[in-house]
């Protein structure tokens, strides 16, 4: 992804000089290639904005947060370039990366960069607005642990470890992970094999609910 | 009263959008209005003789001009006015080109506007007086503060030129920051043999006096008439005694008790010493808080061994007065800490380096104290932690500097050149070690300059890694040196032995409070406020106080030299007459009304306003009065808001002036 | 009483004070300023609920002023002041209008004054200052008199208006204080009354340029009453006498009180309250409320 | 003082045991909890990094059911889960849109702020030296590295609790129990979090680098506050030795049972049998502190 | 009065050597802002009184701006901290009394935000016009036999010059 920066660099340079616009020029792109990304009136620049408080433009890119990060090395993109590839107009190449669902949210980042911007904060954003698009979510796992953990949430009000792991195994179909720790957790008695409902579920669900719509 | 109007196409950039004929024959129309016309370039030298013309042949006794701003050309018109024997008061310049054909498109409102502009001048022109220029004599005799660089620069200068020079500086030698420096960017010549012809000279001249372990307590008074008192702060030492021998240093039983601050804290200093060797004047200071005599009562080492009976415990600091005529501040900066002082300092320091834990991670200073033949190490380059010599370099740029987050947002200017030379340095010394440099971006503007950054790459083989480190650790001795190379786009980490920070230029700590003292602005990190940014950098907003060096804004050392002989310049110009002519916009009281309430003395940021007793026929006062003292006065005009009873007008903006201004409209 | 007519007449009798500035009753429910030399007088000397006037007013004018000064010495002036009446010799202190050193403060333990002459002294007839009041034992004196006593209760009916006018909209209050402001007949018993305002030429006198217009038509009322809530503004002590004065009843203490409010609000400061503390006009702080400004 | 609790799911189920002996050391401290009536998840990490909204309205509701119990604060003893509502409640504060909508989803008016406590502030608060008056057994021997992890001291300007680079609190809770405590430099080092399911790898990478930085500081015990940590610095420790066969197995403690231990309390009692790394904790430590 | 051409009429003290040098810089650097806004310079923003506003709205000005340096950068180092006093005072009494807040608008424009002089002075006019006519304040003027003139469109320049020598500026 990174070369393929590298590679439009050419490109960046034409479509930007004449244009004056660089958002401009990368819709006219998205329109040609007929992709599955709308491109809506606001920008997913300007929706990051809407979300986080804080505007993309702050970043200078001194690289501070990807030299922190604890999970640089799985990251197909540096947390940093996912922020100039929203910069530059290139959401495509920002929403399909691995970066934001690889991001722990240890928000090592956010309380080091000298901009005071919030990158976790961000990548939430990132992925949120990667959702609601509805782009294929590579780090499939990671995604599908999440829904499985808000799914018992959502049903119990309450995580519900058993019923999460069953439902996680269920959704990713890896059986066999976590042979050595689960039946552990039940000898010593931790894995809780009911869930534990509190009493208002209702309000849970509507909660769910009501936010579940798209902004 | 015959007033001209005078309209300025300023060739077309005031008549693309403005009909200045229509506004000249309206202006004709207005009472007391005896003469109106436009022309293509009022400020040109057939303009002003059409003005000077123009008052000769029609009597006039104010003009008005439309034309650009006032910060423009209000000098030339009203000089055109006193050619043509009209006092320079009785000129108003109506802004028609910034504040009205450059910012309105449409000819319509843009010509109504400066219709109503004009008649807001003519309005005011009515109630104009003459004013005269204020004389006040001057004191040939300059204060510099601080003796650093720039503070050495500019009293060499203003002594060479004639004048007398009193030099103050709070560390007991002068020297500054520039004598701790080893070698200097881009030629590489060694700084103490430069600088110290500098303080030898300063230290002979006969017109500088020089005040060194001193502060600047007070100023008072105005331009060409401070005085200033200083605090010598009391060196133990008495210095018409002392030779500089130095034998009470060496026989000084307390040696590790302070560090020495000179050397940036890697060495000791014993309780007496002199800063450094080449140190002028050559006089040690004894330091009351480590020294035994002060504590017990007893040792007296030094006091046995000096055969010149200098050492004086019972000294006390003294208080000197001086006035002056200028003022230059050279205070200079201080660097970054990256420790953390306290939770409401807007430094917020770099835990993620290990706020100076590790003692291998060094600042700028400290690494050319390390780096210098003078220094703790005799040059060689070596851990302070255990002495070895670090195979691994690496050098963090931006500490501090362009950190919204940290406290400071701008860029400290030296260091991507000072990082450079280090990092030169360290190879030229340690041929087998690596250098590595974190940057941002690499700003090598000036003389030289990106060719010597370039040297360090292509010559040196410093390897310059783009991005900002987000941690250092100590992992069995070395340091991990955690970072992003931006360009590859992959992370980087480094097992440096040492690590030196580039950290911010930051004002000297008591910089705020020495802005107050003398009553000069500065901006919200402490740097001193020059009176234009542009046109006039090295004088403050107060007249009279002349700015040199990285007290401003950081600086490289020839920019300070510069800076210092400029505002040396500055102070030799107003030397050059006898007494000083001032704009006679000053305040004055009426003082049959004035109630003497003194809130216009609460509210004078200069102190103009004093307390004058008004008496009756027996000589009994019957009532205290606001003074203004017209030499001190600004005309700031804040007494006149102030003032309840309105008793305070500001010449050239008195109330009934902008009355009619607000009546104009 | 007989205590203050008592220390009255030691101070004249001997000769530390030049005169006392004093209450006397002119009938049951209704008393006078009087300015007593001979230390005889001081029997007329009273204290009550209906000694309602300011009398720190006094202080400034010339003639009693001239009081202070015979054969080319001066004198102490002896002042019987309420609490409240404190606060103003305190505002007069900060602004160089007399010498702490040159008068004697005779005060007392204030249980409350009346609203206006004539009232009995309960609740209901309350003056509204007394209402809020949180020194019933004055800050500074140099002697205390009179008993502590309770005060009674009554409604802030005052704060309530404040409210009341600050929830209209804009225009309605605009209009409102328009048509109150209209009744101005331009008297100046505000001024004449308020301790304060001891300017020998007030801002509306001076007419070169005129600053207020002084005829009584409705923009000349809206300037004169706007400009002398601001000058008071962070300065007014609340002793309420231009309202008792206002013989055309504009609610004239209501913008003071609200001036006083926003001057604790924005400032945490209320006039005369210490001698130490800085006037408000006149100080600064680098912290000021700065949300004004775009 | 009147305190309220929020445990959080983990401590009612994988992470028992740090309820267990949280009671256990406050009942011996005198510190008494109210439990939030019905409270329920906060969120975690999921809810925040798939949907903001419903994020804020998650560990609002938890704020808001404390608020009308009439308590002025909230414990919460789980880092994450204690990050996630000083971060929601600071948010919704800040932030009109954020507040509006979340007010209107729990039909409430959020007026007064809670003051959300961690478990580190808990027992600065609550004084240290009740716990070294009542200290019980010696243990001098233990030498502990403290382990912060990211939730707990971030982000600085909202938690306004600790340094978040150079934190000293749990150090200093540590000593009061006699212990010794390293300085070490994974103190705020991501273990990996909420991947501990999905992505095992890294997880193991990064807390196999974690425990070696401890161990290499001479600690022989890792001290935790959080029950996702501990889950993911004991329980993966099996896994470790799959990858890593070097490895070997390293007591992780968290802090309350420490403190259980010096108090004079029984393993069993603590809850330390749950733990996954079948360590002989009083065996190993305490001989250790024996011997001096 | 017609109500479609009416366009406000807006006064600014400005301070000599922050704001007025600043709207200079939006001169030199040619940014738009409308026209309606007429500068008085004065030395200082400390100097501005508020009698100065009120003479303003008596002769007719729907809206009125204050503006000097940013705190700290005062020309004479503390004016505007005494003027950001008075007028935090002087916009609560007029609040209170019933002049809006957008009728006195205040800011702090340094020597270099030329662009901030422009937005300023246009999000002013924007207020102004979204506010209307002073109607409030120009009723009390109606009292007068010489009726001041609330808007330049309406007169003949001759007229208004009459006006002027009539209404003698006091």
């Amino acid at each position: 992804m990174t070369s393929d920066i590298l590679k439009d660099a050419k490109k960046l340079q034409t479509s930007f000089i004449p244009s004056g616009n660089f958002k401009e020029s990368f819709k006219e792109k998205e329109h040609d290639k007929n992709i599955s990304i709308q491109i809506h009136e606001r920008s997913v620049e300007d929706e990051i904005t809407e979300r986080t408080f804080q505007d993309v433009s702050l970043c200078y890119q001194c690289g501070k947060c990807s030299a922190g990060c604890p999970v640089r090395y799985y990251m197909d993109i540096a947390p940093n370039k996912v922020v100039r590839l929203i910069q530059l107009g290139y959401y495509e190449e920002a929403l399909n990366s691995d970066t934001p669902w690889l991001c722990a949210g240890c928000l090592a980042c956010s309380v080091r960069c000298p901009k005071e911007f919030d990158l976790a904060r961000f990548m939430d954003a990132v992925r949120e607005i990667a959702l609601e698009k509805g782009v294929e979510i590579k780090q499939v796992n990671i995604l599908k642990f999440h829904n499985a953990f808000l799914d018992q949430i959502k049903n119990h009000g309450r995580s519900y470890e058993a019923g999460l792991v069953a439902d996680y195994k269920m959704k990713t179909l890896d059986l066999f992970q976590d042979v050595d720790s689960a039946p552990g957790m039940f000898l010593k008695g931790k894995l809780i094999l009911l869930p534990h409902n509190i009493k208002n579920r209702k309000e849970i669900k509507r909660i769910f609910k009501k936010t579940s719509g798209k902004n | 009263m015959k007033i001209g109007v005078f309209v300025c196409h300023c060739g077309e950039n005031i008549s693309s959008t403005v009909d200045c004929l229509r506004v000249a024959d309206l202006c004709k129309s207005y009472s007391g209005v005896e003469y109106s016309v436009d022309y293509k370039y009022m400020c040109s030298d057939p303009g002003q003789k059409l003005i000077k013309e123009a008052i000769h042949k029609y009597d006039l006794d104010a003009i008005v001009v439309g034309s650009c701003s006032p910060h423009m050309h209000e000098r030339t018109f009203r000089n055109a006015a006193v050619s043509a024997g009209i006092n320079p008061f009785m000129v108003e310049i109506a802004n028609l080109r910034e504040h009205c054909s450059w910012v309105h498109d449409e000819i319509e409102a843009s010509t109504r506007k400066a219709i109503e502009l004009m008649r807001m001048a003519i309005e005011k022109v009515k109630r104009d007086k003459p004013l005269t220029k204020i004389n006040v004599p001057v004191t040939k005799r300059v204060l510099v503060i601080g003796g650093g660089i720039a503070g050495i620069q500019a009293a060499l200068d203003t002594a060479n030129a004639g004048y007398e020079v009193v030099l103050v500086e709070k560390e007991p030698s002068i020297g500054g920051h520039m004598s701790q420096l080893s070698e200097t960017f881009p030629t590489l010549d060694c700084s103490q043999c430069i600088l110290t012809p500098r303080m030898v000279e300063v230290h002979q001249h006969p017109r500088i006096k020089l005040m060194t372990y001193s502060e600047v307590e007070r100023v008072e008074g105005f331009i060409g008439n401070f005085k200033v008192t200083i605090r010598k702060k009391a060196r133990h030492i008495n210095e018409e005694n002392c030779s500089g021998c130095g034998l009470c240093i060496t026989k000084c039983p307390i040696k590790k008790k302070a560090y020495n601050s000179f050397e940036e804290d890697l060495a000791f200093r014993p309780a007496v010493y002199v800063p450094f060797p080449q140190a002028i004047p050559n006089i040690p200071v004894i330091d009351e808080t480590v020294c035994t005599y002060y504590k017990t009562g007893k040792c007296g080492m030094c006091l046995k061994v000096c055969d010149r009976e200098a050492i004086d415990f019972g000294q006390k600091d003294t208080i000197h007065v001086a006035d002056v005529g200028a003022i230059i501040v050279a205070t200079g900066y201080k660097l970054y800490n990256i420790e953390k002082k306290s939770e409401d300092s807007i430094y917020k320091g770099y835990g993620e380096y290990g706020y100076g834990k590790y003692r291998d991670i060094l600042d700028g200073l400290q690494f050319e104290r390390i780096a210098s033949a003078s220094g703790p190490t005799s040059g060689e380059i070596k851990r302070p932690s255990d002495g070895r010599v670090p195979k691994k370099l690496a050098f963090i740029q931006c500490v501090g500097s362009r950190d919204d987050s940290k406290g400071i947002s701008y860029c400290s200017k030296i260091c991507c050149m000072y990082t450079a030379k280090q990092a030169m340095l360290y190879r030229h010394k340690v041929h087998d070690g690596e250098a590595y440099i974190f940057y941002m971006d690499i700003r090598a503007g000036g003389k030289m300059y990106e060719e010597f950054v370039r040297r360090a790459i292509e010559e040196d083989k410093v390897k310059y890694i783009r991005g900002r480190v987000s941690r250092i650790y100590e992992e069995n001795g070395k340091y991990i040196v955690k970072g992003e190379d931006t360009i590859a786009g992959m992370p980087v980490e480094i097992d440096a032995d040492m690590v030196v920070l580039a950290t911010a230029m930051i004002p000297q700590d008591d910089a705020g409070s020495l802005a107050r003292k003398i009553g000069i602005p500065y901006d919200k990190y402490g740097f001193f406020n020059e009176a234009h940014p542009k046109l006039r950098p090295v004088e403050s907003t107060t007249a009279g106080i002349f700015l040199a060096g990285a007290c401003q804004s950081p600086k490289d050392i020839p920019e300070s030299v510069s800076m210092a002989s400029a505002a040396a310049s500055k102070a030799i110009i107003l030397f050059a007459n006898d007494t000083l002519e001032r704009e006679p916009v000053v305040a004055k009281v009426n003082e049959d009304i004035c109630a003497g309430c003194f809130y216009c003395m609460k509210v004078c940021p200069f102190g103009a306003v004093e307390v004058k007793d008004v008496k009756d026929m027996n000589g009994i006062v019957y009532k205290e009065v606001a003074y203004i003292n017209q030499g001190v006065c600004q005309g700031c005009g804040t007494c006149t808001a102030t003032c309840l009873s309105k008793s305070i007008e500001l010449a050239g903006f008195n109330n009934e002036e902008i009355f009619a201004e607000i009546a104009a409209l | 009483m007989n205590e203050l007519i008592k220390h009255a007449k030691e101070l004249l009798e001997k000769g530390e004070v030049a005169a006392v500035i004093g209450y006397r009753q002119v009938s049951e429910k209704r008393t006078k300023p009087v300015i007593i030399t001979e230390p005889e007088e001081t029997r007329a000397l009273v204290f009550n609920e209906y000694c309602l006037n300011n009398l720190a007013v006094y202080l400034t004018k010339a003639r009693i002023k001239l009081l202070g000064r015979k054969n080319n010495k001066s004198f102490k002036l002896a002042i019987t002041a309420k609490p409240c009446d404190v606060h103003s010799i305190v505002a007069l202190i900060q602004e160089n209008q007399i010498d702490r050193d040159k008068i004697h403060i005779i005060s007392f333990n204030c249980h409350g004054v009346v609203k206006d002459f004539g009232f009995d002294f309960n609740g209901d007839n309350l003056s509204s200052k007394c209402i809020t009041c949180e020194t019933h034992k004055p800050l500074y004196y140099d002697k205390l008199l009179g008993e502590v006593k309770e005060t009674p209760q009554a409604r802030d009916s005052a704060l309530e208006r404040i409210k009341e006018i600050e929830r209209m909209p804009h225009n309605e209050r605009f209009e409102f204080f328009r048509s109150e402001f209209d009744k101005c007949i331009k008297c100046y018993a505000c001024r004449a009354v308020c301790p304060l305002c001891y300017c020998q030429r007030c801002i509306t006198d001076k007419t070169i340029p005129c600053w207020i217009e002084t005829s009584s038509h409705q923009r000349g009322n809206f300037a004169w009453n706007v400009i002398r809530a601001f000058h008071l503004s962070g300065r007014c002590t609340g002793c309420g006498e231009c309202d008792r004065v206002c013989p055309a009843d504009i609610p004239l203490s209501l913008i003071n009180r609200k001036m006083t409010i926003e001057a604790n609000n924005l400032f945490s400061f209320v006039s005369g309250r210490s001698l130490e503390t800085p006037t408000l006009v006149g100080s600064f702080n680098e912290k000021d409320n700065d949300e004004l400004f775009m | 003082m009147r305190y309220g609790y929020f445990p959080g799911c983990s401590l009612t189920s994988s992470a028992k045991e740090y309820d267990i002996s949280l009671r256990k050391v406050t009942d011996k401290l005198g510190i008494t909890f109210e439990e939030i009536n019905d409270w329920s998840c906060c969120g975690a990490t999921s809810a925040h990094v798939t949907n903001h909204k419903l994020s804020a309205a998650l560990a609002m509701r938890n704020i808001m059911l404390a608020g009308q119990q009439g308590l002025d604060n909230i414990i919460a003893p789980c880092a994450a889960c204690y990050n996630r509502l000083i971060i929601s409640q600071n948010e919704v504060k800040n932030h009109s849109g954020i507040r509006k909508e979340t007010e209107d989803l729990l039909s409430v008016k959020f007026e007064k702020d809670l003051k959300i406590i961690n478990i580190l502030e808990l027992f600065l608060k609550s004084g240290l030296n009740k716990i070294t008056e009542k200290r019980k057994r010696e243990l001098s021997g233990v030498k502990a590295a403290c382990y912060y992890g990211c939730l707990l001291v971030r982000p600085a300007a909202i938690t306004k609790f600790d340094d978040a680079e150079q934190p000293e609190s749990m150090e200093k809770i540590v000593e009061a129990t006699g212990a010794y405590a390293v300085d070490w430099n994974y103190k705020t080092e991501c273990c990996g979090a909420a991947h501990s399911i999905s992505r095992r790898d890294i997880v193991i990478d990064l807390s196999k680098k974690i425990i070696d930085d401890a161990i290499a500081h001479g600690a022989n015990v890792l001290v935790v506050a959080c029950p996702m940590c501990h889950t993911n610095l004991d329980m993966r420790q099996r896994a470790m030795k799959r990858k890593y066969p070097e490895h070997k197995n390293f007591p992780v403690l968290y802090l309350t049972e420490l403190i259980g231990l010096s108090l004079g309390m029984d393993e069993k009692d603590l809850g330390i049998d749950l733990h996954y790394s079948n360590f002989k904790y009083a065996d190993t430590l305490m001989n250790n502190s024996a011997k001096g | 009065m017609d109500k479609q051409n009416w366009e406000p009429k807006i006064v600014a003290f400005v301070c000599n050597w922050c704001t007025y040098t600043g709207a200079d810089l939006a001169g030199t650097s040619r940014l738009k802002y409308p026209a309606n806004c007429k500068l008085i310079r004065v030395m200082c923003s400390g100097s501005i009184d508020p009698v100065f506003i009120l003479k303003a709205f008596e002769r007719g000005a729907d809206g009125v701006l204050v503006s000097g340096c940013h705190p700290n950068d005062c020309h004479y180092n503390a004016g505007n901290f005494h003027a950001r006093r008075r007028w935090d005072f002087f916009h609560k009494l007029l609040d209170f009394i019933g002049i809006e807040k957008g009728r006195l608008q205040f800011s702090w424009i340094s020597a270099s935000e030329g662009k901030k002089f422009a937005d300023v002075i246009t999000k002013v006019t924007e207020d102004i016009k979204a506010m209307g006519q002073f109607t409030s304040y120009k009723k009390m003027n109606s009292e007068f036999t010489v009726d001041f003139p609330a808007d330049l469109a309406e007169l003949e320049e001759p007229v208004l010059q009459e006006s002027f020598d009539k209404e003698t500026v006091k």
